[in-house]
């Protein structure tokens, strides 16, 4: 981590808004809420750092080196927005599929491999995925949400 | 007993042996669950990263639908997915513009309910001595480590559900089932969550340190209420082992699992012959 | 009264520069009952004051104005000067013509009018002023002292030394405190128990001191110079006459393995115990919750092995009536029982730290008895679970303090002080030893406490990390500390032995209940409040009653003791004369038409209302009244206005005098 | 109004001793100019402060009136500023019905060290009243006569009584005969009742006559000379019980209750009951009453629609009301809350109400004895019913109850349990209207 949570909400007291946001330490967190609950201030530093993703989200502030895991969290959204549910295999497919487009990396292609054969194996992959029957509602709810804009 | 259900995506993806599970033990248990109708995923850890107001419609969405389908409690085995769902339900209880605003996002009237729980407070609801009475295979050779991660007891704030640091609930349900539950230190920590796919290299270190404390503390078996540490500790367990260059081969049990086996069920019923790490001869039994 | 005096003051230009004061004083005389109006250029000063008081024996007035400068300016100056001419001073009303007339407004047409009006106003109050007797009250001088500790102690010894009898409250067996079971003092190191049980014997044997150890205070009636308190004297099943604090019968006693309170469960005790061999009085007590005699009416062993037969099992509670004049509390502190405190839901947690779950994490005041020469392990530092030697002990402050996550936002003060001492302490006695300090910020503000921080850094090297301790897990006999080096930005993990949490000063139990039975006020945390945070520290609002220690807020020992000589001193102001005069300007009622709804009772800030019969001499009762005790009336008149008959009335500024002022503005 | 040339208000300020008159006196070694027409009334604090001066100011023309004390927290005597507050908060409520214009009526905190502020609100003040004009409320043009509040009064119940009455006669009879009490006050015929012998309790009767609240009899020293009584009452009578006993008036334990459970007797109270069958009695008497719930809205019904009239209306009505009113004191003689034995309406001491009935007076009296029944009111409405003027009393006492009720949320007499709201405060309690 380069800046841990005590540095981050020393940034925005300090009022370097724009240091906070290009960190990689914000899109290393695993929201485990561990800092939340620990903080003797009540700093809710957590949710802190939802806004912080959220804004480098918007104003494109995303470390290089953290894209991955904004490519991959659009690509969980998106596909929430097409099926209302998660499609994990085309998830995949279009995650993997980005990140090698975007970086040219090509082992990630094959990270995980082998798991899937086991999977299927073990009934755990569903190849056709499921979708809710009102799918209207599910994109409108992502329409109205994105539009009125993040905060 | 009857109550709502809200599975989740991965109950209903690659863990659905977790569904399996909980349905045959409740079953068993005469809780039956009657699932939300046309539920929607609940948008995870992307939707609370990138987009606040989706962090609480999706949710809010299942909640109205929940609640219109008559629910009054409603079982959400995934801790993010309850997680989700509380935060949701808190922020349109205490901010009357947000309210608004999301009942047009979501075309539903947001209220009052339906009491979203985990699976550890479905058990205790139940009524753990009626468990312990239930128990046909007392699981004496198991000595489980309990392992609740991050969001069943945090932030305690929203999940309001036993101690955040020193938790005991589910050690409470596996002593029903006659297996012992280990003193280890690792119960709260983070197994890496929904980095699998976008950080590998995070979960494997997380996953590791927890696996090496269960064993180091004598546990036989881990036991979880959540279908990522499912995913990072069972399915991920031999990339660790090879990783790391350690062997561990813990059979990772979800909590239903525990109880299930207790009271009789197959591994076929519950599903637990499809995951990755299966039960060690020692544990084996007819 | 139609012999009324007006005397308009110039003020120098002060007044008369905007105020045509000629003009007014023409317009005065007019006003009905006054009899001479006068003016002068400084009605202040003593030819000013002579002219007042001439007029007064001249032309025999039975009531004076003077319109002069705010009344909180020189009211009580011309009451003397009124006084002198042996007219009653509170005969006399006081116009504002000055800081509320002529400052203030710049034309002289209409800053003429009103000061006339101003003066119309306090001719018509003048008319209705009664004449009033300072009010006397006696005074019982002997003080009650609540709290044995150091500071309890101190202020029996100064109040004692200026010549008053004091009635010394102590609820442990043993004067002392929590100061007798510290080990070393910062910032000098020097022994505790050498520098207080000097002063503990001393209490103990001036004979004007009454130790009542054993006793908690049971009531409190009264008010300032006469106070009647009644105090539970616990039964101690130890004849203290009998006596002689042999201790054969603490060598005899079978049931040894009794956690013993003085050292904060370090240490066990028998169950008929001294708290620690200098306890004052030097006399045993009998654990009535252990005890197999009186539980069970076994064993009883003490009784026979008892030389003077001072053991008495009909020992019961007894109740024991002071009269005093003055109260001092001195009830001291807790400490914040860490992850136990259920009381407020807010208060609880630190899971994260395993206080109570392992064995070697520990509070402060415990490690005291530990590192203490007269402690459970003379002085040796040996860990409680296995006796070991600790050669790595993490040290944690600011555990309940400035956590507002946990309900105490404030810094109890003397954390990070004692820190450093422990650290300190354990490098002198273990050289090996690592002592690691975790900290949120370093508070030492004091004569030579910086200095004493840095040498704990520098000269015994123990190790400072800016920042918290996350969580600590125990892995084959290790304790693990993860926290955080905030400075370089790292997580830190330290292997101990040994974790002691520095944890917050709380109030000491019971404090809510004593406060309300003494009517002083309780912040939000519990500790007492003062009167004035600047000017009356020791004071509290209910007269009479004063605070010292760390009841009123996290304090050290230099602090508690200087704020007891500071309470002491009060005291013997208040006893300096043999009765208390007080303002007379208080309620009255009048109880032949109180109707005796009691209202005011309900009402009065100061309990100075009391419920009252009217009886015949026959001893039938006539009726039910309100009644002032005019040793609490504070004079603020809120029992007037919630008077519907108004029976209740309060002189200097009584219904007629205020109506009248009304009308005069017609 | 508009402001008229040339016109100086007149500002009475009563300010205590200890914040705002310091404030005052710091403006002044400050010399922070500030217009002259206010004076100054000192008093120790504004819990000191009765609402009877405000009036009194009022009747000698003064044309703002200020109130001004410590902040919250700062009051001299810890408290007398929130007993204060909380005396502004009812009556200004009082006001507002009665009509007095309560932009008149100023309500600051100025501490010590406020100079500064207080020549500001002196200006504002005198800016303000400037603009107002003169304040004569006493010279209104009262209402045509015949102007209703708008009061309804639902149909009286055409009702079968026999039944309750044979119960009550009984009732009273056994424990006169059991000797539980001395005398039994009940209706007769024609008004109250003493029954002391068992045969006379057939004098006892219950009819849609029966309306007196026959509980202000037991203060009275020729009712408690017949010895330990036993009193009937109706659900709203039996909450005078309560505040009597609260006020010490009465011990409960020495009085017999005997409930009857009433289904409303056509006043107009009887459309917003909630306590048709008496709470708190030794035994009750009933026929079929159930215990009927009435809507709490329309508990104020007619408050409410009558305050929907303009400011000027609303004291052009009372003007008319009270210019009938004939000093008799009916409303104080029937009311169980006047019990005082000097009413503060007979002191000339000073006098704080004007006894002959002229307009003036005729307001003081009914602003004071409204006030004094603030959280007190039981709601009887006996005043109403015996004013031979018939004026609508009734419409003061609800707009103070309401104040008790959306204020503090108490009601009068329904729980023993609860502190009074006069004589008590709470830090929680509102202050917008304080500057």
């Amino acid at each position: 981590m380069d800046s841990p949570p005590t540095r981050l909400i020393r940034l925005l007291q300090l009022g370097d808004l724009d240091a906070a946001l290009r960190s990689d330490s914000i899109w290393q967190c695993v929201s485990c809420q561990t800092c939340s609950t620990r903080c003797p201030k009540t700093v809710d530093c957590a949710s802190i750092l939802d806004a912080l993703r959220q804004l480098a989200f918007e104003c494109g502030t995303v470390s290089p080196q953290q894209r991955r895991t904004v490519v991959f969290q659009k690509a969980f959204l998106d596909n929430i927005r097409r099926h209302g549910r998660l499609n994990e295999i085309e998830l995949i497919a279009l995650f993997k599929g980005e990140v090698f487009l975007r970086d040219r990396a090509l082992p990630v292609l094959f990270e995980d491999a082998d798991l899937a054969p086991k999977l299927q194996r073990r009934g755990k992959l569903d190849l056709i995925g499921e979708q809710v029957r009102d799918r209207g509602v599910v994109a409108r709810i992502f329409a109205r949400s994105l539009n009125g804009g993040a905060r | 007993m009857n109550i709502g259900y809200y599975p989740g995506c991965a109950l209903h993806g690659s863990s659905n042996d977790y569904d399996q599970s909980l349905r045959a033990t409740l079953g068993a248990l005469d809780v039956t669950l009657s699932e939300v109708d046309d539920w929607i995923c609940c948008g995870a850890t992307a939707a609370h990263s990138l987009n606040h107001k989706l962090a609480v419609a999706l949710p809010a969405r299942n909640l109205a639908l929940a609640r219109l389908q008559g629910h009054a409690e409603m079982l959400a085995p995934c801790p993010l997915c309850s997680m989700q769902l509380l935060r949701a339900e808190q922020a349109l209880a205490s901010d009357d513009k947000l309210r608004a605003e999301i009942e047009v996002i979501v075309e539903a009237p947001a209220g009052a309910g339906p009491r979203v729980l985990n699976l550890i407070q479905v058990f205790e609801n139940a009524g753990l001595d009626r468990l312990k009475s239930a128990v046909k295979k007392p699981l004496k050779h198991l000595k489980a480590a309990c392992y609740y991660g991050c969001l069943l007891v945090r932030p305690p704030g929203v999940t309001s559900f036993d101690d955040a640091e020193q938790p005991r609930s589910m050690e409470a349900v596996v002593a029903a089932t006659g297996a012992s539950a280990v003193d280890w230190n690792y119960k709260t920590e983070c197994c890496g969550a929904g980095m699998t796919m976008a950080s590998p290299e995070t979960v494997l270190e997380l996953s590791n340190r927890i696996l090496a404390n269960a064993a180091a503390h004598g546990a036989n078996c881990l036991v979880v209420a959540c279908p990522m540490c499912h995913v990072n500790l069972d399915m991920k367990q031999t990339a660790i082992e090879k990783r790391f260059g350690v062997h561990y081969h813990l059979p990772i049990y979800y909590l239903s699992d525990l109880v299930g086996m207790a009271l009789g069920l197959s591994p076929g019923e519950l599903g637990t012959e499809r995951h990755f790490v299966t039960a060690p001869a020692g544990a084996k039994e007819a | 009264m139609s012999r009324i005096g007006v005397f308009v003051c110039w003020c120098g230009e002060n007044i008369a520069r905007t105020v045509d004061v000629d003009k007014v004083v023409q317009a005065s005389r007019a006003l009905p009952g006054v009899r001479v109006a006068e003016h002068y250029k400084y009605m202040c000063s003593d030819p000013g004051q002579a002219l007042i008081r001439d007029k007064i024996v001249a032309d025999k007035l039975d009531g004076v104005v003077v319109a002069s400068c705010s009344p909180h300016m020189h009211l009580k100056t011309f009451r003397r000067a009124v006084a002198n001419a042996g007219l009653n001073p509170y005969r006399m009303e006081v116009a504002n013509v000055r800081e509320h007339c002529s400052w203030v407004h710049h034309d002289k047409a209409t800053a003429t009018e009103k000061a006339i009006d101003l003066i119309r106003m306090s001719v018509a109050k003048v008319h209705y002023d009664h004449a009033l007797q300072p009010i006397r009250v006696p005074v019982t001088r002997r003080a009650l002292v609540i709290g044995g500790g150091v500071a309890g102690i101190q202020a029996a010894l100064d109040i004692a030394d200026s010549g008053y009898e004091v009635v010394l409250v102590e609820r442990d067996p043993s004067i002392g405190g929590k100061m007798a079971g510290l080990s070393e003092t910062f910032p000098t190191l020097d022994c505790s128990q050498c520098i207080l049980t000097p002063r503990m014997v001393e209490a103990g044997q001036r004979p004007r001191i009454r130790l009542h150890t054993y006793s908690e205070v049971e009531s409190v009636e009264g008010f300032i110079g006469n106070f009647e308190v009644t105090i539970r004297k616990k039964a101690r099943y130890v004849d203290m006459v009998k006596c002689t604090g042999c201790g054969e019968c603490m060598k005899i006693c079978p049931l040894k393995r009794t956690p013993s309170e003085f050292d904060f469960g370090m240490g066990t005790r028998p169950a008929i115990y001294m708290p620690f061999p200098q306890a004052v009085p030097a006399r045993p007590v009998v654990d009535k919750n252990v005890c197999a005699k009186i539980i069970r009416n076994g064993c009883g062993l003490c009784e026979k092995k008892c030389a003077p037969g001072a053991i008495n099992w009909q020992d019961r509670d007894e109740m024991i009536q002071e009269k005093v004049g003055a109260i001092v509390v001195a009830t001291g502190y807790k400490l914040y029982s860490i992850g136990r405190e259920q009381k407020s839901a807010k208060i609880t947690g630190y899971g994260e730290y395993g206080y109570g779950k392992y064995k070697d994490v520990i509070d402060g005041l415990q490690f005291e008895r530990l590192v203490s020469a007269s402690g459970p392990t003379n002085g040796e530092i040996k860990r409680p679970s296995d006796g070991k030697v600790p050669q790595t002990i993490v040290f944690i402050a600011c555990v309940g303090s400035r956590d507002n996550a946990k309900g105490l936002a404030y810094c109890s003060k003397i954390c990070c002080m004692y820190t450093a001492k422990h650290t300190m302490l354990y490098k002198h006695k273990v050289h090996s030893g690592e002592a690691h300090v975790f900290y949120m910020d370093i508070r030492a503000g004091g004569k030579g406490y910086d200095e004493f921080v840095r040498r704990a850094i520098e000269q015994d090297g123990a190790k400072y990390y800016r920042g918290r301790v996350s969580k600590i897990t125990q892995e084959d006999g290790k304790l693990i500390v993860r926290g955080a080096d905030t400075l370089a930005g790292v997580p830190v993990t330290v292997e101990a032995d040994m974790v002691v949490l520095a944890a917050a000063m709380r109030p000491a139990d019971g404090i809510e209940e004593l406060a309300q039975k003494l009517n002083v006020g309780v912040d939000e945390f519990g500790f007492l409040l003062e009167s004035h945070p600047k000017l009356r520290p020791v004071e509290t609002n209910s007269a009479g009653v004063f605070i010292c220690g760390a009841c009123h807020a996290p304090k050290d020992i230099p602090e508690s003791v200087a704020q007891a000589s500071a309470a002491a001193s009060k005291v013997a102001v208040t006893f300096a004369a043999s009765e208390l005069t007080r303002e007379p300007e208080i309620a009255k009622i009048n109880e032949l038409t109180c109707a005796a709804c009691f209202a005011c009772v309900r009402t009065c800030p100061y309990h100075a209302v009391e419920r009252a019969e009217i009886r015949a001499r026959n001893g039938t009762l006539i009726k039910y009244t309100a009644r002032v005790n005019e040793g609490l009336c504070m004079g603020c008149g809120t029992c007037v206005a919630v008077c519907p008959s108004k029976s209740a009335d309060i002189e200097g500024f009584t219904e007629e005098q205020i109506y009248s002022m009304v009308e005069a503005l017609a | 109004m508009s402001g008229t040339i040339g016109f100086e208000p007149k500002i009475v300020a009563f300010v205590c001793n200890w914040c705002t008159y310091l404030g005052a006196d710091l403006a002044g070694t400050a010399r922070l100019e500030y217009p002259a027409n206010v004076r100054i009334i000192r008093l120790p604090c504004t819990g000191r402060i009765d609402t009877n001066l405000v009036v009194k100011a009022l009747e000698i023309g003064a044309d703002a009136v200020l109130v001004s004390g410590c902040h919250p927290g700062d009051c001299h005597y810890s408290a007398g500023n929130y007993h204060a507050r909380r005396r502004w908060m009812l009556f200004r409520d009082l006001l507002e019905v009665v009509g007095f214009d309560t932009r008149r009526l100023h309500f600051t905190w100025i501490s010590a060290a406020e100079g500064r502020k207080f020549q500001q609100v002196i200006m504002e003040i005198t800016e303000q009243t400037r603009a107002l004009g003169p304040y004569r409320p006493y010279e209104t043009e009262p209402a045509q006569p015949g102007a209703s509040a708008g009061t309804i009064h639902p149909p009286a119940l055409a009702r079968d009584f026999a039944g309750v009455r044979q119960e009550l006669r009984a009732a009273a009879r056994r424990l006169l005969e059991e000797g539980k009490v001395k005398v039994v006050i009940g209706y007769g015929a024609s008004g109250p009742v003493f029954i002391t012998r068992p045969e006379d309790s057939e004098h006892l009767e219950w009819n849609e006559g029966c309306l007196a609240n026959l509980t202000v009899y037991l203060k009275r020293p020729e009712v408690r000379a017949l010895g330990a009584a036993a009193v009937v009452v109706k659900g709203c009578d039996e909450r005078a019980l309560v505040v009597l006993e609260k006020e010490s008036q009465i011990r409960r334990e020495e009085l017999q209750v005997i409930g009857v459970a009433c289904e409303g007797l056509g006043q107009a109270k009887c459309a917003a009951c909630d306590t048709h069958v008496p709470r708190f009695a030794d035994q009750i008497i009933s026929s079929t009453a159930a215990q009927g719930e009435a809507p709490a809205d329309g508990r104020y019904a007619d408050l409410e629609r009558f305050l929907e009239k303009p400011r000027e209306e609303r004291l052009a009505y009372w003007t008319a009301e009270f210019d009938r009113c004939l000093k008799c004191y009916a409303c104080r003689q029937v009311c169980p809350m006047c019990y005082c034995e000097k009413c503060l309406a007979d002191k000339n001491r000073p006098q704080a109400i004007d006894s002959s009935p002229h307009r003036k007076g005729n307001f003081a009296w009914h602003l004071s004895r409204a006030i004094h029944l603030a959280g007190r009111c039981v709601g009887c409405d006996e005043c109403t019913r015996a004013c031979p003027a018939g004026i609508d009393l009734r419409l003061l006492n609800l707009a103070l109850a309401r104040a008790a009720e959306t204020q503090f949320g108490y009601r009068a007499g329904m729980d023993p349990a609860v502190e009074p709201v006069v004589g008590v405060y709470s830090l929680q309690d509102k202050e917008e209207f304080i500057q």
